[in-house]
């Protein structure tokens, strides 16, 4: 793999988070390189999704600098930032449950451009209904049949799905996923595998995953973190053979410990 | 409903805080409307028509009233801000109100040509409470004021602050408070800390209520004097209970024992009907419809320019004694009473509530109320 | 004594009233997640009920306990027959029930009493005043205060201190999961319901010698319980009581510093507090 | 139509779901499924995303109303309890939303549950899960996804269950507290505790469970004991879609 | 429903209003309350904010249209702008605090400022007269030059002015809602939080919201400055506020004809309650109880059903099945 030459697209630098007394985050230095999946992965509560909310800006860092595609959004809103080419999936499902499938991942397309929104004149037909890339996505995650439906009526497996497909609509530069597997159907993982690896062409892959199936298999880069610091980071195989790791978060992986 | 019938208008508030007024407005004008029953020679009727005590409703039902039912004369308009709308009305309906509204406005600089109203403005109702009190009481030297901060407050106010200046009487203190203020002890503690010999009360209704049981509950009565100048009578005693009401100095504009024939028929009408004593919505709405029926008859038509001809400068025995509808503002000019409350165990019935201490007329010349009826 | 110092004691009675006016209010809140439209409408019953018992001789002690007694049974048939009905709709029909039995309370009041007001007197035992030096306050309102200050006591065990407590918070996030748990939240929601709506009963019939019975109070007194709330964050008992010491305490300053804005300075109190912190002043972020 | 492949259905089933049908509005979610569950065994439920397992679970918990069947519980019909009776009687059910109270700290979280007759109290969950211990005075809504989980799952516990129902307890948790969880799970069955699990990770299930349920379009369409569908690779391609072979 | 359906049954009942009612001025009041509930439900339906502070640009237009004309006497066109604009801008000042609020917060400090806004207007006495509020305020005819196009002195006249301006904001709005920013605001009803992290800037929808909504109830409360001839000082109290929600909360929300059908249903419930019985709040707060407790979706809902009730079966069990078979995923 050519990901060590890849150019960094993303970079933390001494991010902290404190809720009150609490640090969540205690100064995480991360880089994601181009068109690579870079999964972090710990135990629970080690502050992966924190870390999320700072990198796309739904919270704001209490310390530290992240600088995207040149340029410092560090006190950017998370708004601004999906347009330089952020976006992610929630870990807990958020999707506009009484719209529907389709109308939710056209919202997620224009939100890029997100000037249209205010356009209080034209209806979203034609070009601003954005077909293509929402039939994309409805293919890809194999929801082409659920499109008319509201997306609260959906089993939660299929909101998961959904949730992913919101950061696909984006067109990302870079696409954060959080946990997207949490909630498939056993027979989905695979594809979802193979989905996810499929990004990498066109976009760089930040993974938060609790199943080392995917993890080992897909990630060019694994950062792992514990009570809010990262405390290991390499290629799969070194991680897995990590002895910290493995007491801290991986133990004898009856979940994709085959892979 | 007969065709040749003339419908009296009573807009009033039915619904709403001010109810209680239009409930007794409505009984008022229903007792004179049956004493006439007709009007040169036509069947007499009247509409109640409920203001909510909003203005814009109040205009509506006007303008709908006159357009729909052909409802030219009103008598009613509590509150003052839906009074000023309705005249205003009234005169481009080509019709009449005749009003007990408080506002000195409507007499004054908004006053016009079809409007008129019966009761005594502010600056009566200080004069003919305020200077026969410090008559009474040579030795109350120090006076408080606690007032509510609009046009009708300051009404009031400045001319009580006039007679102080007068008499020489000092001025100690003043608490404005805003028109939705229940809570008073604030104001209280203010006016206890000023040491005053008189308190003054010039707001109205629920308000002065409120302001005086609390100044009751601080022992304030027993302490000074305490005068209410804009009391509702009847009803806001009623409300109040004799107890409160015991010592306490009252203004009012209508008081069921005047002496005079009017009232005596009132009173016996009122307790014929309603087997009650006539209080001052009832008796206000009653006076003004009977002042609308006699300027028909004396007009002889239902023209809006002949019935204004015929109130203005009109003469009658009312029910506080001898009045009269001055031409100039279309104010009424008559009698503002002076109140003491009385123990419970001196009442000789249960209406018994005040003796009358002093009556009498002050009114501002016409060129000084602003009004300019062209 | 200096007069702000009288009226911030003042203040103080002034606010331990409104706490016990505005402490139902936000606990329905904090359970329901609604805004109890119709809070201000049990305060009218209370002191309607009060003044109907003490004209037929009851003592004003017997009402103070009967008419909250029965209010909190009106509150729980209410909430049994009408609210629990509306909890899974969206929040304007909670608005718009709360407000709809508010008007009926309130007409039936007048239907029942009369549109005037009427009086209830002080109890004999409490009648008159207390005289510090300069410092003059009613026995009555001396009153007032110790008892609110026991009451609130209490209810602080009750809503901090019990399951009940725990209860009423989770049933307010999900009353699914809280039956899951196997308690019987409509119980619950009942049993607050009915102690909100006593709380504001109580209120009523302690206000009552103070500024009488009169139809239209519930609407005045639901204004000053929602600033209250707010300012001292909803859903939150110990709020209640900050919000309503607070709001006292600058009503009775303001009606010596500037009695104008009185009324003003309340409700720029209440923004003020919303902006620089929206959940009030102890309220929990939601 | 069920096909049934050696097993053998519990003379007095704890749990008896018999041909119960549900329906969301208009869409007729289940329509008839029955199952067993007897005491101290474990089953699982599972079946592809929407097949309708939390439906199944919700119905008997009695969150939703079945609008055909019934549910036995014990000798009790439980179809017309309210969710707060069924609970009572020792149904506990952990929703896959995790159903962690955002207002109450972690500890009153699992006081809430708290019922004196558990042999789980406050100090045995938080033995099984130190995190929480750590962070026992935070508000719920402040806890990681992983954390919710654990807590769910330990307030479960103390709230003293007979039958307890997971709906994807191990979702989104780490491996090291997967293992936790699933030696828990075997703690809490060796307790006597029945349990109807549904869970996507295969290997969770086929470690824990007695027997197996496969639905299908809201109809159950398939049981076997865990030897025989630990066997059965056929069917788990059929039904789960599983590309073992 | 066809694309232009909505727009022609407002049209239907602007013309159906004065063949079946007696007063041109209740029939311009109801339009006139169906502008303010149709802005208020821009907010509540397709925002998802519950504001209180309604009242505030009701008041503000009534103010604004009664200084213009009586003391600036600007043309009533350029008066009925002004308070379109003021209405506009007083929503953008509200929104603008307000919004950084959400749920019960957002709505209390709407009721916050419709309450300052309420003693602000009762003290500036100069601008609003006051407790008595501004009087004599006129209502000119629409003309060009001298040449007198549209006389508005009978009540049915001004209710023609009326209802033309009401359909043509009716259309607006309802091109306004199906528009991209219009499907948006319900994304931002649905989950802010996701609308926020999927690129939106949500202050600047709600806002933009806001002014849209301000400036329809602007509009509203000029028009009825104009008919009555006053700016009240109960325009803008919280009663006002409260009234106008009630409205747009009874007729259904999220949809622009429920609101029209909500005014019309209060105002005329109204009207003719209150000449039956002098307590006939009572049966408005029994009518407010049993549409919170039976009609969620208030009274469109409630018309909908009707007609699905009329309206020919067809395929209900097809329909079902479809659900079904989209259930299990392929
Ligand atoms: N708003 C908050 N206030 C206080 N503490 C918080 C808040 N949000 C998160 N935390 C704490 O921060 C820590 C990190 O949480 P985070 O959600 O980032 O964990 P995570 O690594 O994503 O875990 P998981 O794998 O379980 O999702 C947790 O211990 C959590 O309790
Ligand atoms: N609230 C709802 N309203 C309407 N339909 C729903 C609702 N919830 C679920 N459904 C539908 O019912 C079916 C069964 O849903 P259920 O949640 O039981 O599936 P599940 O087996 O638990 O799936 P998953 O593994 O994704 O959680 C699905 O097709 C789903 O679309
Ligand atoms: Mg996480
Ligand atoms: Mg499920």
């Amino acid at each position: 793999m050519t990901s060590a030459a890849a150019p960094i697209l993303l970079e933390a630098r001494g991010v902290q988070k404190h809720y009150g007394k609490f640090v969540a985050l205690g100064g995480v230095d991360l880089q994601v390189r181009a068109n690579t999946v870079h999964s972090v992965i710990g135990p629970n509560g080690a502050g992966k999704t924190t870390l999320f909310h700072m990198l796309t800006g739904n919270k704001t860092v209490s310390g530290g600098k992240i600088v995207f595609d040149g340029h410092d959004v560090t006190h950017e809103p998370d708004h601004r930032r999906v347009r330089r080419g952020m976006a992610r999936s929630f870990q807990v499902t958020s999707l506009f449950p009484t719209l529907t499938v389709r109308e939710n991942l056209r919202l997620a397309a224009q939100g890029v451009a997100p000037a249209g929104a205010h356009d209080p004149w034209h209806p979203p037909f034609g070009r601003r209904a954005r077909a293509e890339v929402v039939h994309g996505v409805l293919k890809r995650l194999g929801l082409e049949r659920l499109s008319d439906t509201p997306s609260s009526n959906l089993s939660h497996g299929q909101q998961r799905r959904l949730e992913v497909g919101m950061a696909l609509a984006a067109r990302p530069k870079a696409i954060f996923l959080d946990e997207p597997t949490s909630g498939m159907g056993i027979d989905d993982l695979d594809e979802m595998k193979d989905l996810i690896q499929g990004l990498k062409e066109e976009h760089t892959v930040v993974l938060i995953e609790h199943n080392m199936n995917i993890v080992m298999n897909i990630s060019d880069t694994i950062t792992v973190m514990q009570q809010g610091r990262v405390i290991a980071e390499g290629k799969p195989d070194e991680i897995r053979s990590n002895a910290l790791v493995r007491a801290a978060y991986l133990g004898n992986m009856i979940t994709g410990g085959k892979a | 409903q007969a065709k040749d019938q003339i419908q009296l208008g009573c807009p009033v508030p039915m619904s709403g805080p001010f109810a209680a007024n239009g409930k007794f407005a409505d009984l008022g004008m229903r007792l004179a409307v049956e004493q006439y029953g007709k009007v040169l020679g036509r069947p007499l009727g009247y509409t109640v028509l409920d203001t909510e005590g909003k203005p814009a409703t109040a205009v509506r039902k006007v303008q709908e009233s006159a357009q729909q039912q052909g409802i030219r004369f009103f008598a009613g308009g509590i509150l003052s801000s839906e009074t000023l709308a309705m005249g205003k009305e009234a005169e481009k309906a080509g019709g009449v109100l005749i009003t007990t509204a408080g506002a000195d406005e409507i007499t004054g600089k908004d006053c016009n040509s079809a409007t008129f109203r019966w009761s005594v403005p502010t600056f009566g109702a200080i004069g003919q409470t305020v200077r026969p009190l410090i008559d009474l009481l040579p030795k109350a030297k120090r006076w408080y004021t606690i007032t509510p901060q609009y046009v009708f407050g300051d009404g009031l106010l400045s001319a009580a602050k006039d007679i102080f200046k007068e008499k020489g009487v000092e001025h100690v203190g003043n608490s404005y408070h805003s028109l939705n203020e229940k809570e008073f002890s604030g104001y209280l503690t203010n006016a206890i800390a000023a040491k005053p010999d008189v308190l003054l009360l010039l707001n109205f209704g629920a308000q002065s209520s409120d302001a005086l049981r609390q100044a009751i509950s601080f022992g304030m009565n027993k302490r000074m004097a305490i005068l209410v100048a804009w009391a509702s009578g009847l009803e806001q005693f009623e409300a109040l209970g004799a107890d409160t009401c015991d010592g306490i100095y009252f203004g009012a504009q209508y008081w069921h024992t005047v002496d005079s024939p009017l009232n005596r028929e009132l009173v016996k009408r009122t307790a014929d009907k309603f087997k009650s004593s006539p209080n001052y919505s009832l008796a206000g709405s009653y006076v003004c419809t009977r002042l609308l029926i006699e300027a028909i008859n004396k007009a002889g038509s239902v023209e809006q320019k002949a019935v204004v001809a015929a109130l203005e400068g009109m003469k009658y025995q009312g029910l506080t004694g001898d009045e009269e509808v001055r031409k100039g503002d279309h104010q009424v000019i008559k009698d503002y009473y002076l109140l003491k409350g009385k123990a419970k165990a001196k009442m000789a019935n249960k209406d018994d509530f005040v003796d009358v201490l002093s009556s009498g007329k002050s009114f501002l010349p016409v060129n000084q109320t602003g009004c300019t009826l062209g | 004594m200096s007069i702000y110092l009288l009226q911030t004691i003042n203040g103080i009675g002034i606010g331990m009233l409104y706490f016990l006016l505005a402490v139902g209010l936000s606990i329905v809140f904090g359970l329901l997640r609604f805004v109890n439209f119709a809070h201000g409408a049990f305060y009218l019953l209370g002191a309607y009920f009060c003044f109907q018992l003490t004209r037929w001789g009851v003592s004003f002690w017997a009402a103070l306990v009967l008419a909250p007694l029965a209010v909190g049974a009106l509150g729980w048939f209410t909430e049994k027959l009408v609210l629990r009905h509306v909890y899974a709709k969206a929040h304007e029909f909670h608005i718009l029930v709360t407000v709809g039995i508010a008007l009926v309370v309130q007409e039936l009041v007048i239907l029942q009493w009369g549109p005037l007001g009427d009086s209830v007197a002080v109890p004999e035992l409490l009648d008159g005043v207390v005289i510090w030096g300069s410092f003059i306050y009613p026995k009555y309102r001396l009153f007032v205060i110790g008892f609110t200050a026991a009451l609130a006591v209490l209810l602080w065990w009750v809503l901090e201190g019990t399951r009940l407590g725990s209860a009423v918070r989770a049933g307010s996030e999900s009353t699914e999961m809280v039956s899951l748990l196997g308690l019987n939240v409509y119980r619950i929601f009942s049993l607050v319901f009915a102690l909100g709506a006593a709380t504001a009963a109580l209120a009523g019939v302690l206000a009552a010698p103070i500024r009488g019975a009169e139809p239209f109070m519930g609407i005045e007194a639901l204004g000053v319980a929602f600033v209250i709330v707010v300012v001292g964050g909803m859903g939150s008992f110990s709020g209640a009581l900050v919000g309503g010491l607070l709001i006292g305490i600058i009503q009775s300053l303001m009606s010596t510093v500037w009695p104008e804005g009185a009324r003003l300075m309340i409700y720029v109190a209440m923004a003020a507090v919303l902006l620089l912190r929206p959940h009030g002043l102890l309220g929990r972020p939601a | 139509m069920t096909a049934r492949i050696g097993s053998q259905r519990p003379r007095h089933p704890l749990l008896a779901v018999d041909a119960v049908h549900a329906h969301y509005g208009k869409s007729h979610v289940l329509q008839g499924v029955s199952l067993q569950v007897a005491d101290g065994e474990l089953v699982t439920l599972l079946g592809r995303n929407g097949a309708g397992k939390t439906t199944t679970l919700k119905t008997i918990a009695g969150v939703m109303p079945p609008s055909q069947g019934r549910v036995r519980f014990g000798d009790e019909e439980l179809s017309r309890l309210a969710t707060h009776q069924v609970a009572k009687r020792g149904i506990c059910l952990v929703p896959e939303h995790r159903g962690v109270f955002k207002l109450l700290t972690v500890e009153e979280n699992l006081l809430l549950g708290q019922r004196k007759n558990s042999p789980w109290q406050l100090a045995d969950v938080y033995r099984i899960f130190p995190r929480l211990k750590e962070r026992r005075n935070n508000g719920g809504g402040q806890l990681s996804g992983g954390e919710q989980k654990m807590l769910a799952i330990g307030r479960a516990l103390m709230n003293a269950p007979r039958l307890l129902m997971l709906d994807e307890p191990v979702e989104g948790l780490a491996p090291v507290i997967v293992e936790e969880i699933v030696a828990q799970l075997k703690v809490i069955r060796a307790a006597g505790v029945a349990i109807l699990l549904v869970e996507q990770n295969l290997e969770v299930c086929t470690q824990l469970a007695d027997r197996h349920y496969i639905i299908e379009q809201g109809a159950i369409v398939h049981e076997a004991t865990n030897a025989a569908f630990l066997a059965d690779d056929e069917v788990k391609d059929r039904y789960l879609g599983v590309g073992i072979l | 429903m066809s694309k232009h359906s909505h727009t022609l049954l407002a049209l239907a009942i602007v013309l159906a209003m004065p063949l079946t009612m007696q007063s041109g001025l209740l029939a311009s009041e109801v339009l006139i309350f169906a502008l303010a509930a149709m802005g208020c439900n821009l907010l509540l339906g397709y925002t998802g904010l519950l504001s209180f502070g309604q009242g505030i640009f009701f008041g503000l237009g009534s103010y604004c249209i009664g200084i213009l004309l009586t003391r600036w006497q600007l043309p009533m066109p350029l008066a009925l702008l002004a308070a379109v604009a003021i209405g506009a801008a007083g929503a953008a000042i509200v929104g603008w605090v307000s919004i950084r609020q959400r749920g019960t917060y957002f709505v209390m400090l709407t009721l916050a400022f419709s309450q300052m806004f309420y003693f602000v207007a009762y003290s500036a006495t100069d601008l609003t007269g006051g407790d008595n509020g501004l009087l004599d305020i006129p209502r000119p005819p629409l003309q060009v030059g001298d040449t007198v196009l549209w006389s508005l002195a009978t009540p049915w006249h001004y209710y023609a002015f009326v209802a033309a301006l009401f359909l043509l904001s009716f259309w607006l709005l309802r091109r306004i809602c199906d528009s991209v920013f219009g499907r948006t605001l319900l994304a931002v009803r649905d989950n802010e939080e996701r609308a926020g992290a999927v690129g939106y800037n949500l202050r600047l929808l709600k806002l933009q919201a806001f002014v849209i909504s301000g400036a329809v109830t602007g509009l509203a409360s000029a028009l009825q400055a104009m008919m009555t001839g006053i700016a009240p000082l109960s325009n803008a109290e919280f009663h006002t506020s409260e009234m106008i929600l009630v409205m747009a909360v009874i007729g259904g929300k999220g949809n622009l004809l429920a609101s029209v059908l909500g005014a019309a249903f209060y105002v005329l419930l109204g009207d003719w309650l209150s000449t039956l019985w002098p307590r006939w709040l009572l049966l408005l707060g029994v009518v407010l109880m049993v549409v919170s407790l039976g009609m969620q979706r208030g009274l469109w809902g409630l018309l909908e059903d009707g007609w699905a009730l009329v309206r020919p079966k067809k395929g209900d069990a097809a329909a079902a099945a479809a659900t079904r078979a989209e259930g299990g995923r392929a």
